[in-house]
């Protein structure tokens, strides 16, 4: 056979199977692209709670990104601690830490989140559970009396563990002393919505800065990288039910890691069904629980917990949901 | 049978609410597996494939009613009166070998298909924790008939959804690339810890 | 609403209200023959159903198909031709005409047990392994193209048919490392399986997934073999690997034993003449045969050949 | 007047600037040409001339085996120097007659045409169609007769040309719409003759503006030559066929997005119809045939003229000079490069066909068969490297783009685990190997080649079962 | 049958290994083993149950009808539990207040049975006896083992004497700590055997038979 | 297989079953008084542990306390004259129902408590058992059965990180305390 035609005198073609040009889309791009989206958020939770939180956020992400990095060497796999969803997972478990929490908290967070919740399933893509949250609910578990307690709005230069100003979270205020306790404490509804949608007020990080938060979820919806479903549906489950059983509405949009949670972690692909359909339905289940643990559970907030009894759901949904083939009937 | 103060209130609307409350408590919030730690060698045994997992569970279900019916029946109206209560693990476990050795032998004969598809399951329902427990719960908590078949159905729909649950996950974990010592049932272990974790969420579910 | 369910516990109570005389000092008599009657009717009841019902109900099972599917490996292979191990158990139990001597891991032996529990006349099992003929590693057969994606032979195939320059040569992509389920094969580095022949169980399994077809079943009492799958003419061959055969048919002449005849430009040993005398190992001039009954000489031969780099035959990086 | 297209979808850039406006031009004779015997779907042609034979231009040297297949003609005029194995540009070698000119290009002297070629019995003009050597050349090579001769039991309404090359870079049918509309249109009346329909339609991508005037111009003529009144309406769009017609032939402009000009919907786009999984176009009274298809019945009906040539676009950043030619079939892509400035060092990768679907070639030595819509040589930087994917991260976005509706990331990690049994409960077989998941995972995931491969072992293993 | 009775006790301990290897009998496993004493008194109950029953088992075993089998052991099972329930009760005060449930729930150990019906039903006394005990010794070693990692992480002592100060991961005295507990060492037992013995990967089982 | 087996395996059966019978009576009747015994002197053992001076401490009343189980109370007597009360009761906690003795002096002022069972979590909910916790009841009247997070000296100081645990038994003891102000209300005698 003839094999010495090779016109290319430079080398050999490259071939595969088509096809052959991309999107130029990449995992990389999607992580860094939405840690930059929640930078926003970062930056106000430091200009609250000061240096420290901003200490906390890089001793949570450098251990993420580490923890990556040893577990891929140990299992001898492909190391791409550097695609940015080790640094996602970082950021978002320590914009879940109060401030005041020590340093080995996060960093204990990071190893069950990475080793634990996503190495050992193989890494990125195959985890059940949000490694972020796992993190969070097994430091909650874990030392329950740093993880509720929650800095006041300070904006302190100092590094040190502020352990004399604790303030409680407005959901916290909430459950233990009632809805008139907790207006007198921002100084009238509108107030307390301002101060609320500004983050000037106790709690985890992230949760804080709702507009900042929102701002970058804006920028994510726009650039598609995530969708309105599970957002949305989840966001207006928990406020129409909220409603329903009397509460705020408004408060219960909020306050609590709900728009951080619903716009940044209910939303990890990997972690939430693939179809829209079945993700209207995570979202509302997602709402469902959240309302349910907040109103009649031993915590004050239940996002996380929520979001990751959801995700326990996750392949059933997407067992149950299947997209409509083309030419097929449509299916109820 | 003690007092039951439901029952006692005559009041139909609180027995219904009291016996929601009894499957919703045992089925969900207070899932045997998950929260209470029970039932876990077959749970781990046969959720690798959801085939299995949906045999497994009906089976289990409908044995669990029909023993914690029977169960209430002899243990309330034979031994109490007897005084024998020392001899209920016997009673219960019994209760149970020689009701599913019975129906396996039915079955095999009556209906062959179903019981090439649920016959093994039926075996091993013998050596579940859960199957134990919700009599001893029963005669502990001095549950009424109705209870106690409630907290049987409950218990059963609770142990169905985790195995379900499990069974689902467990097959995406065939996609996922598993590091090869943890593949199989170190990782369902590992998946099961972090269920438990998540459901800790729903603990304290109670009104103070 | 509270969804609280308690923790069932014996061990919590402490004695309370007055202690019954009954139940502090039992009349053992009395405590006896009450359990004694209620077990004894609970033994009744459950001894007559189950006896009534095991009659009743009877269903014959045949204890030779437990028994076959116990002496059975469990591989679930498939190199019998049956649904797994209980399949083949079933069929060669329930089947007069299954040879018994169809599970080819389980060697003679298990062929002898199947035979005696089902009754059947043992066969005869020719021990075989699985040989890989290809030799054209790295260094003597090249690349035509830089294949781009599933690190799988059968996967490599779909690009212009594999980028070997020899359209018949093992593309070393370890497809039948992978699907061997003794994990008797593994990738040599210069990219040829290696088998390891101990650990083979002439299952078969590689042999249906190399989609280059170059895995046979030999005997392996059988050491020489021509290692070379290509049927292309001899200048081609020569073009696109060093080590392969050109069909000159000097083995085919001089083999004392008439065992080597040429199909379509490729010599093929009759193993059942083969008395490895190794002649056409010594006149093949492209080194194609291999004597596997020396494995230093072997060696010795390899070291001899000239050495290229790898993908010498491609026109050189870009 | 736009109908729903179908749902999912990609944008590649069309990069199509290159060649757009240049007119197709005669390659120059090949001195040698390769023709594959098997250029169709089906089984390959036998080859019924020998080695020095003297053949002469549209000469029959290989016959169809069969009924899906067809012969095979003399591309050039010349001898035979050899009948045997060659590299084809589908993959593995293939069977071949090579042909060395002589220079003359004589055609055969036994073609003869048809003037009143309307007029003729379907079945006749069938064969001829069939003779002619016609396959597909919207790529998938089907036998055009075999597409035109519907059981009796299924109705066709609707006779559909494929105009919409939605694959970037190519421009050969654009052009070849712009040039000759009238051979085009012409072969259309052919096929509705065939099925004996009524309603024609040409269906553009709306990107190419001047393809789109110069078919609407040529099908109004065919709206006035004809007799009897059609007036219907579908989907709430009203077609309105000149009253004293017959035949209408509509030009439907369509959405730019890939694959519209894939079958199955290009008929949705057009007719609002849904091909069920698993059923041909026909099953919803729909043939449809590429444009050039639809030239080529018309040069073989009119003129006698078998399939011996093709247009082409030669393009990417990797050609000097890129060009529509038109090619013999048979000519080595090295000698239509060359014509065409040669390949330059920034070429990486050269396909036959477009960069979504297209054959990547491993040498220039291979020829132009008759499915050869375009030559690509696509630069380092363009061509997608696959070989070190990832993961699927389970971002949903190829199942958004799924014209097919499929869930390509649960078939990719399925198959990735040998799982193709599974697969195929996944609708492994409805894919048609677009590529559009591929284009936007993020992972960069090879899900074609993944489907490919499960395909081909599925038919392995029911090849071994039969 | 040709049996070691090393090889029998070893087998339980290490090849066989209830908790590890065989996966059964997993409730106690999880619920009690928080600390070192409370694994050691679950495994203690358990040796002493299994040695019994596969004693009477073996026995027993000509004179029990293959059609009740499975009753009949699992009666003998329930009787043996019964007794060391009473007994602990009376006389074990608190640690029976600790098994709690637990006691009773060994009734339904599949490894019990599984070792009767395997083991006790075809074999002589002298060998059942050994082969329980080698069984419970197993289970034992397992319930410590897992024991000792909770209650080090869990609580920063073993065997209640205190190691560590600072504040300990309260998660591995919960539950939730237990199945991590087993299925780190699960795997670690099994990366072990691969790196070293050529072991099957997902070498542990998980069946009832 | 015919009648006769089924008999044989009935029997068969049957004999095992009376036999688990007779060794487990006779086990029962031997362990049984010894449990009721130690479990008598476990409780008052408890019951002394909290008002040692009383010469005798004996059940008095029932009543019903949380989840519908039953509470006693018990009367301590020193020379013929009460001298506080032991209430047996329930509350239900974070995880578990937490059953207690609260031991109270005639005048409703608490003199200690004894948390006798409780599955709470280990490390949060089961410090109700430390000591510190049960001591800040010493001496408090029900005015002062409040929970507060952080530190106090009038009031009972939370666990932290158990808020719903401590208030569960400090509302458990307030809930005894009422009780029996209403069964002495009930029963002048007691
Ligand atoms: C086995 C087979 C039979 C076919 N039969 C017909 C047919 O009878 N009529 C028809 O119009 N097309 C028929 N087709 C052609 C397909 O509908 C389709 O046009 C062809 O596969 C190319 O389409 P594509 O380029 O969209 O892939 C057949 C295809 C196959 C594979
Ligand atoms: C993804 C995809 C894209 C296609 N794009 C075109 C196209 O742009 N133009 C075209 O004529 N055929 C295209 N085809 C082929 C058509 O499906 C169909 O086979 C063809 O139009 C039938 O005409 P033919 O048999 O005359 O080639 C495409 C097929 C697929 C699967
Ligand atoms: C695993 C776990 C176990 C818990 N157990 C208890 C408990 O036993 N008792 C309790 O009061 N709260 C328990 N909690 C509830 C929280 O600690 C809750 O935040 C706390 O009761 C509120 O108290 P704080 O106001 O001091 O933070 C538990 C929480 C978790 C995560
Ligand atoms: C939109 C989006 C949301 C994400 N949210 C989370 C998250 O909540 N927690 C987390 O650990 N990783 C998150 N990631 C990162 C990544 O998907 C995660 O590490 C995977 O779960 C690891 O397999 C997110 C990624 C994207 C693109
Ligand atoms: S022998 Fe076959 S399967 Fe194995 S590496 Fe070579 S080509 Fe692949
Ligand atoms: S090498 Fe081939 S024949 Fe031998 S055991 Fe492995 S798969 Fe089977
Ligand atoms: S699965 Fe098939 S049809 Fe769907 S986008 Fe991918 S290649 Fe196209
Ligand atoms: S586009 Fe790629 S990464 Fe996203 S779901 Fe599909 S296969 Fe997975
Ligand atoms: S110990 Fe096996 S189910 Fe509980």
């Amino acid at each position: 056979m003839d094999t010495e035609k090779n016109p290319q005198e430079a080398g050999l073609f490259r071939a595969s199977v088509g096809p052959h040009i991309s999107s130029g889309e990449s995992v990389p791009h999607i992580m860094w692209t939405v840690s930059a989206a929640l930078m926003p958020a970062a930056g106000l939770s430091v200009y609250y709670f000061g240096l420290r939180a901003l200490l906390i956020l890089v001793v949570s992400m450098v251990s993420s990104v580490a923890f990556e990095a040893l577990t891929q060497k140990l299992t001898g796999a492909k190391i791409t601690a550097g695609d940015g969803s080790a640094l996602l997972t970082g950021l978002l478990l320590g914009m879940n830490l109060p401030a005041s929490v020590p340093f080995y908290l996060p960093i204990i967070g990071s190893a069950v989140a990475i080793i634990i919740t996503k190495q050992l399933f193989g890494g990125l893509g195959y985890n059940i559970f949000n490694p972020a949250l796992i993190g969070r609910a097994f430091l909650m578990a874990s030392f329950p009396r740093f993880m509720t307690t929650w800095l006041v709005p300070h904006g302190s230069l100092s590094l040190a563990r502020p352990d004399a100003v604790t303030g409680a979270t407005p959901l916290g205020i909430l459950k233990e002393e009632g809805y008139d306790k907790l207006l007198s404490h921002f100084a009238g509804r509108h107030d307390m919505y301002v101060q609320l949608l500004l983050g000037h007020r106790g709690g985890a990080m992230g949760e804080t800065g709702v507009i900042a938060l929102l701002f970058g979820a804006a920028y994510l919806l726009y650039k598609g990288y995530i969708t309105w479903h599970i957002p949305v549906t989840f966001i207006a489950t928990v406020a129409v039910l909220t409603a329903v059983f009397g509460g705020d509405p408004w408060l219960a949009i909020l306050s609590g890691g709900l728009v951080l949670g619903a716009f940044f972690m209910a939303t990890d692909y990997v972690t939430v069904p693939q179809l829209k359909k079945a993700q209207v339905a995570f979202g509302l289940g997602c709402g469902i629980i959240t309302v349910l643990i907040r109103l009649e559970g031993g915590y004050p907030e239940g996002v996380c917990y929520a979001i990751l009894l959801m995700n326990c759901f996750t392949p059933l949904l997407d067992r149950a949901f299947k997209a409509k083939k083309f030419g097929e009937a449509p299916v109820k | 049978m003690a007092a039951d103060p439901a029952e006692s209130a005559g009041d139909i609307t609180d027995m219904f609410k009291d016996l929601f409350t009894i499957f919703i408590a045992s089925a969900i919030i207070n899932n045997f597996v998950f929260t209470r730690y029970l039932g876990l060698c077959i749970f781990f045994g046969v959720s690798k494939k959801m085939e299995t997992a949906l045999g497994m569970s009906m089976t289990f279900t409908a044995v669990m009613v029909i023993s914690a019916a029977l169960s209430w029946l002899v243990y309330n109206l034979v031994m109490l009166p007897l005084h024998i209560e020392f001899l209920r693990i016997v009673l219960f476990i019994g209760i149970v070998a020689g009701f599913v050795q019975f129906a396996d032998t039915m079955l095999k004969k009556l209906n062959p298909t179903l019981y090439y598809k649920l016959g093994i399951y039926l075996v091993l329902i013998t050596t579940n924790c859960i199957i134990l427990a919700v009599p001893v719960i029963n005669s502990d908590e001095k549950y009424n008939f109705l209870q106690s078949v409630t907290l049987g159905l409950g218990s059963g729909a609770g142990f169905s959804l985790a195995l379900i649950i499990m069974a689902s996950i467990r097959e995406r974990l065939e996609l996922a690339n598993v590091p090869k010592p943890f593949q199989g049932m170190p990782i369902a272990f590992i998946v099961t810890g972090l269920i438990a974790l998540a459901f800790l969420g729903f603990s304290g579910l109670i009104t103070i | 609403m509270a969804f609280f369910l308690p923790l069932p516990s014996t061990g919590e109570g402490l004695g309370e209200g007055e202690l019954q005389q009954a139940v502090l000092h039992p009349d053992l008599l009395n405590v006896v023959l009450k359990s004694l009657a209620f077990m004894g009717g609970i033994g009744a009841v459950f001894g007559l159903g189950l006896a009534y019902a095991a009659k009743k109900f009877a269903v014959k099972t045949d204890p030779k198909v437990q028994a076959v599917r116990d002496v059975l490996p469990g591989a679930n292979c498939g190199a019998c031709g049956f649904a797994g191990c209980q399949g083949y158990a079933e069929a060669v139990v329930g089947d007069p005409k299954v040879s018994p001597g169809l599970c080819t891991p389980g060697k003679a032996d298990v062929a002898a047990l199947v035979a005696k529990i089902t009754g059947k006349a043992a066969p005869e099992v020719i021990p075989m392994v699985a040989t890989v003929f290809c030799r054209g590693d790295e260094c003597k057969a090249g690349r035509r193209f830089r294949y781009e994606g599933v690190r799988d032979c059968r996967a490599a195939i779909l690009v212009a048919g594999g980028d070997k320059t020899c359209v018949y040569g093992c593309l070393g992509y370890g497809t039948c490392e992978n699907a061997c389920p003794f994990r008797a094969i593994s990738m040599g580095a210069d990219k040829l399986p290696v088998i390891d022949r101990d650990k083979c169980t002439a299952c078969g399994v590689c042999v249906a997934a190399c989609p280059k077809s170059i895995i046979h079943l030999t005997p392996s009492a059988k050491k020489v073999h021509i290692l070379c799958s290509s049927h292309d003419k001899g200048p081609a061959v020569k073009k696109a690997c060093e080590i392969g055969c050109i069909g000159c048919g000097l083995c085919s002449k001089g083999c004392p034993e008439g065992a080597i005849s040429m199909d379509n430009n490729l010599a093929v040993i009759d193993y059942a003449l083969c008395t490895h005398c190794e002649t056409c190992v010594l006149l093949c001039p492209q080194r194609t045969i291999k004597d596997m009954l020396d494995p230093a000489k072997e060696q010795a031969e390899r070291i001899k050949l000239p050495k290229k780099e790898p993908q010498a035959r491609a026109a050189g990086e870009r | 007047m736009r109908i729903t297209s179908f749902k999912g979808g990609v944008h590649p850039p069309d990069n199509k600037k290159a060649t757009a406006s240049l007119p197709i031009v005669d390659a120059k004779l090949p001195e040698r040409v390769v023709i594959p015997m098997s250029m169709h779907i089906g089984a390959p042609a036998k080859p019924v001339v020998g080695v020095g034979d003297a053949v002469k231009k549209g000469q029959k040297i290989g016959e169809a085996q069969g009924a899906v297949s067809v012969p095979v003609h003399a591309s050039i005029s010349g001898k035979v120097i050899a009948v045997g194995n060659f590299p084809s540009p589908m993959g593995a070698d293939a069977q071949a007659v090579v042909i060395e000119s002589d220079g003359k290009d004589e055609w055969a002297d036994d073609l003869t045409g048809h003037e009143d070629y309307l007029s003729l019995n379907p079945d006749v003009l069938r064969n001829i169609i069939k003779e002619a050597g016609i396959v597909g050349m919207g790529g998938a090579t089907f036998p055009a007769h075999v597409k035109l001769s519907p059981p009796k039991e299924k109705k066709i309404k609707y006779a559909i040309l494929n105009g919409a090359e939605c694959e970037p870079y190519l421009t050969a049918d654009a052009r070849l719409m712009e040039e000759i509309p009238g051979d085009i249109i012409e072969g259309l009346k052919i096929i509705m003759t065939i099925l004996r329909v009524t309603d024609g339609f040409v269906g553009i991508e709306d990107n190419k503006k001047a393809a789109i005037k110069a078919m609407t111009a040529e099908a109004g003529k065919v709206a006035c030559e004809l007799v009897v009144d059609t007036y219907y309406e579908r989907d709430g769009i009203q077609y309105d066929v000149p009253k004293g017609c017959r035949m209408g032939v509509r030009v439907v402009p369509l959405p730019v997005k890939y694959p519209q000009g894939s079958e199955k919907q290009l008929i949705k786009a057009v007719t609002g119809l849904e091909v069920p999984p698993g059923h041909l176009p026909m099953d919803v009274g729909a043939v449809v045939q590429n444009v050039a298809t639809a030239a080529a019945i018309y040069q073989a009906v009119r003129f006698g003229r078998p399939l011996i040539e093709r247009v082409l676009t030669v393009t990417g950043p990797g050609i000097n000079e890129p060009k529509n030619l038109r090619v013999r079939i048979g000519t080595l892509f090295e000698d239509i490069i060359s014509q065409c400035g040669g390949i330059n060092r920034k070429a990486a990768k050269v396909v036959m066909g477009g960069p979504m679907m297209g054959v990547a070639q491993a040498s220039l030595g291979v020829p132009v068969i008759k499915g050869a819509s375009g030559i690509v040589a696509l630069s380092e930087k363009e061509a997608v490297n696959v070989m070190d994917f990832g993961p699927c991260i389970r971002c949903g976005r190829c199942i958004d783009v799924c014209p097919m509706g499929l869930n390509p990331s649960v078939l990719g990690q399925l198959i990735e685990k040998g799982r193709f049994e599974e697969a195929k409960e996944y609708g492994l077989m409805d894919c048609f190997e677009c590529g559009s998941c591929s284009f936007v995972c993020p992972s960069g995931r090879p899900m074609v080649q993944f489907i490919k491969w499960a395909k081909r072992e599925l038919a392995k293993k029911k090849a071994k079962a039969s | 049958m040709a049996v070691s009775y090393k090889k029998l006790i070893l087998n339980g301990i290490f090849s066989e290994n209830p908790v590890f290897r065989l996966a059964l009998s997993l409730c106690p496993a999880v619920a009690v083993t928080t600390s070192v004493r409370n694994g050691f008194l679950m495994g203690i109950a358990v040796l002493c149950v299994m040695t019994m029953v596969n004693i009477t088992v073996s026995i027993l075993r000509n004179l029990i009808n293959p059609k009740v089998r499975i009753p009949a052991y699992i009666l003998i099972i329930a009787t043996y539990v019964s007794i060391t329930d009473m007994v602990m009760s009376a006389y074990s005060r608190a640690a029976y207040k600790e098994m709690g449930l637990y006691i009773q729930l060994i009734v339904v150990f599949a490894i019990i049975i599984s070792r009767a019906e395997l083991f006790a039903s075809k074999n002589k006394v002298l060998p059942s006896a050994v082969d329980g005990f080698g069984m419970g010794l197993g289970f034992l070693g397992a319930l410590v083992l897992v024991g000792a990692v909770r209650e080090l992480i869990g609580k920063g002592s073993i065997a209640g004497i205190h190691l560590t100060g600072g504040n300990p991961l309260l998660i591995m005295v919960l539950p939730t700590g237990g199945f991590f507990v087993i299925g780190l060492l699960m795997g670690l037992f099994n990366w072990i055997d691969q790196k070293y013995y050529g072991g099957r990967p997902g070498g542990v089982g998980g069946g009832h038979h | 297989m015919g009648n006769k087996d089924i008999i044989k395996i009935t029997l068969n059966l049957v004999a095992i079953c009376a036999l688990a019978g007779v060794i487990l009576s006779v086990t029962w009747t031997i362990t049984n008084p010894v449990k009721l015994e130690k479990e008598a002197e476990e409780l008052q053992a408890a019951l002394k542990g909290l008002i040692p001076q009383a010469d005798a401490i004996n059940k008095a009343a029932t009543f019903v306390s949380a989840g519908g189980k039953e509470g006693t109370i018990y009367k301590a007597v020193k020379g013929g004259k009460p001298i506080g009360y032991v209430v047996s009761a329930y509350t239900k906690g974070y995880s578990s129902f937490i059953k207690m003795l609260v031991a109270v002096d005639t005048d409703y002022r608490i003199i200690g408590i004894q948390i006798l069972s409780e599955q709470e979590t280990p490390g949060l909910g089961d410090n109700v058992d430390k000591k510190w916790f049960k001591d800040q009841f010493r001496g408090k009247t029900e005015d002062h059965l409040v929970v507060i997070k952080g530190e106090t000296n009038t009031d009972i100081q939370a666990i932290s990180g158990a808020t719903i645990s401590s208030r569960a038994v400090t509302n458990g003891v307030k809930a005894a305390v009422e009780a029996l102000r209403a069964e002495r209300a009930k029963d002048k005698a007691l």
